[in-house]
């Protein structure tokens, strides 16, 4: 997939999506494949600077690339520095060469195993290649009876049984926020000594959240406790027209 | 394809079926189709002093232990059940957050338990009683026994996964991996008890019903 | 009882069985129990060019069909699941370096395990947590299962396929290869683990419906 960005086509389509690797030592890996050589005679400033011009141009097409490919990116800058810089210089504990022999030692392990994977699954495998078989017929059978689940069943089991209550905990966060005719009724009763005289509605429910949404629930639990105190007698209630405030006052 | 692949396609066939096979099915999996009753023939004729013989009902062949043994052995066949999702629900629980009382259960589970999973759980073996809470009622504690970890071959229960642990290893992720867990998800909402216990043969796991083309 | 009885007793359980059988079960069902060895191995031999195999695969034997003969009988496959890159490199890792933590396993894969391949591995059955390492935080440490061994035909962990090259090569060091890399990225990509799980068209599984223990 890699062959589509050679130096040449640099005005083609950049089509290929980092998607495609499993991270960065991945995508360095196919990179290193390219410099056709053994893994152990990589020329890891060239490996950096191929690295290195991926990620600029990936980033230039593609706005979102995952931190890790920047964060190694950086690191190999790095490293090509300290690979230019003369030999002698002293900076912190690794040298160049060990960092160069580090990336080597990762790129070839990780090929290594990459090589045995392809080789485990090709082998005969039961149910894809091979099959158990064989039959009971004309045998005496006893049959041994045994309750059985696994700990995948296990762990799934209590797995599901935190996300359940993860969820529930979350709705009651939310709903506590909004405020309920219950916590109007209770508010409202607590007023009855100052509003004697004949009051705005909305002069008497609480400040204003700053989400639209509380303060709509503020509103119109508010009404709601009104209008039932009012149905019980507690209140009176006035309009003089359509759409115009709303007073209230205690019914002595 | 030689004759000789041809007869090892057959014992193969015979054998992985494990029922009898219909003359016309076998004769589609090999080369020279002309020699199949040969070829059966051949190999009954090549087991016939194994403890596997080789044996024709009908229009149909199959592969069964000889009739010589037969009173020689008896095969205990394993029968597995499983256990049902409210007591391995119940058991994963108990697990995690033992010693714990059956209402702690409750709480954590959100539903009311019958007495059957913790019945069970202990008739299976892989729960006991131990001790009381020490609060009003003083309720029986429920902890596993040696039996669980060796059924779920776990050395001890700091082994569990902790809810990190399960996190990072993508337990906790919504997208079901395989139907049957979805199925829990989907099941929820089901009453406590009503769902039928499995019963599954374990012979059974591994022989498909009908081979299939 | 004669030693052809015991023979043919060991190749009808075998065969009845349709699982691998412990060696120390097939002991008890024969006369000559200290032969039992040489039996298998007989048994094993007289059967080697025929479609049924006998194989031992850690301390249990099996019949199953040939490997020679794997592409004519795909009318047994069952229903196949695909197993991502991630999960059979995962596999990989965990088979050649066990016991092995999950941080360890992504030194190697460089990367982070996001989702997907443990729980996966477990579910199929090949993996098991198999206790905890004794450093800081004490992870979780995991291993192969039998059944990872039965379904890849390997005897024992040290047949693994160039396990000695491997070591010989020093790639089964789990020592995070470059300290500097792993810690800079460790510190900045927990914001990132939305890494797709790619599919591989050539490289299919075949997951049993109901994973065993």
């Amino acid at each position: 997939m890699l062959s589509e960005m050679g130096e040449n086509n640099s005005n083609n389509q950049f089509n290929i999506s980092l998607d495609s690797f499993e991270g960065p030592i991945d995508l360095l890996l196919e990179l290193a494949k390219k410099q056709k050589v053994d893994l152990s005679q990589v020329s890891i400033l060239k490996l950096a600077e191929q690295y290195i011009a991926f990620i600029n141009k990936y980033q230039e097409i593609h706005l979102e690339i995952a931190a890790d490919y920047l964060v190694m990116a950086a690191w190999l800058t790095y490293l090509k520095s300290r690979l230019l810089l003369p030999k002698d210089e002293k900076t912190d504990d690794y040298t160049p060469e060990e960092l160069e022999e580090a990336l080597k030692y990762q790129l070839q392990r990780l090929e290594a195993f990459k090589k045995v994977s392809h080789e485990l699954y090709a082998r005969s495998l039961i149910d894809r290649d091979v099959f158990y078989g064989g039959s009971l017929d004309g045998l005496n059978v006893k049959l041994d009876i045994s309750y059985s689940a696994n700990l995948f069943d296990l762990l799934k089991s209590y797995s599901l049984n935190l996300i359940k209550n993860e969820k529930s905990t979350q709705l009651t966060i939310t709903f506590s926020e909004l405020y309920s005719v219950d916590q109007a009724l209770e508010r409202l009763k607590n007023l009855f000594g100052t509003i004697i005289e004949w009051t705005s509605f909305l002069n008497l429910i609480p400040k204003f959240s700053s989400k639209k949404i509380i303060n709509k629930s503020i509103v119109s639990s508010n009404f709601v406790a009104t209008l039932e105190l009012t149905k019980n007698g507690y209140l009176e209630l006035k309009q003089n027209d359509t759409f115009e405030q709303i007073y209230i006052r205690a019914k002595e | 394809m030689s004759e000789q692949k041809d007869t090892k396609i057959l014992e193969a066939i015979l054998f992985a079926s494990g029922e009898p096979v219909l003359e016309d099915d076998l004769k589609q999996k090999i080369s020279f189709k002309n020699n199949l009753i040969q070829y059966l023939e051949n190999i009954q004729d090549s087991y016939k002093n194994s403890g596997i013989n080789l044996v024709k009902t009908g229009n149909k062949w199959s592969f069964r232990t000889s009739e010589d043994i037969k009173n020689d052995l008896t095969i205990f066949k394993k029968q597995k059940r499983k256990l049902s999702r409210a007591a391995l629900e119940t058991l994963a629980i108990i697990a995690y957050q033992q010693p714990i009382t059956r209402s702690e259960i409750e709480n954590i589970r959100g539903v009311q338990m019958g007495r059957g999973s913790i019945d069970h759980l202990m008739e299976i073996g892989w729960i006991k009683p131990s001790g009381r809470k020490n609060i009003p009622g003083k309720p029986v504690l429920w902890i596993t026994t040696d039996m669980f970890l060796e059924h779920f071959g776990i050395n001890n229960l700091a082994d569990l996964p902790n809810k990190n642990e399960l996190k990072a290893s993508g337990f906790l992720e919504k997208r079901s991996a395989i139907a049957k867990i979805t199925d829990m998800v989907s099941g929820e909402n089901d009453a406590e008890n009503d769902q039928k216990e499995e019963e599954i043969e374990s012979l059974e796991d591994f022989i498909p019903e009908t081979p299939k083309n």
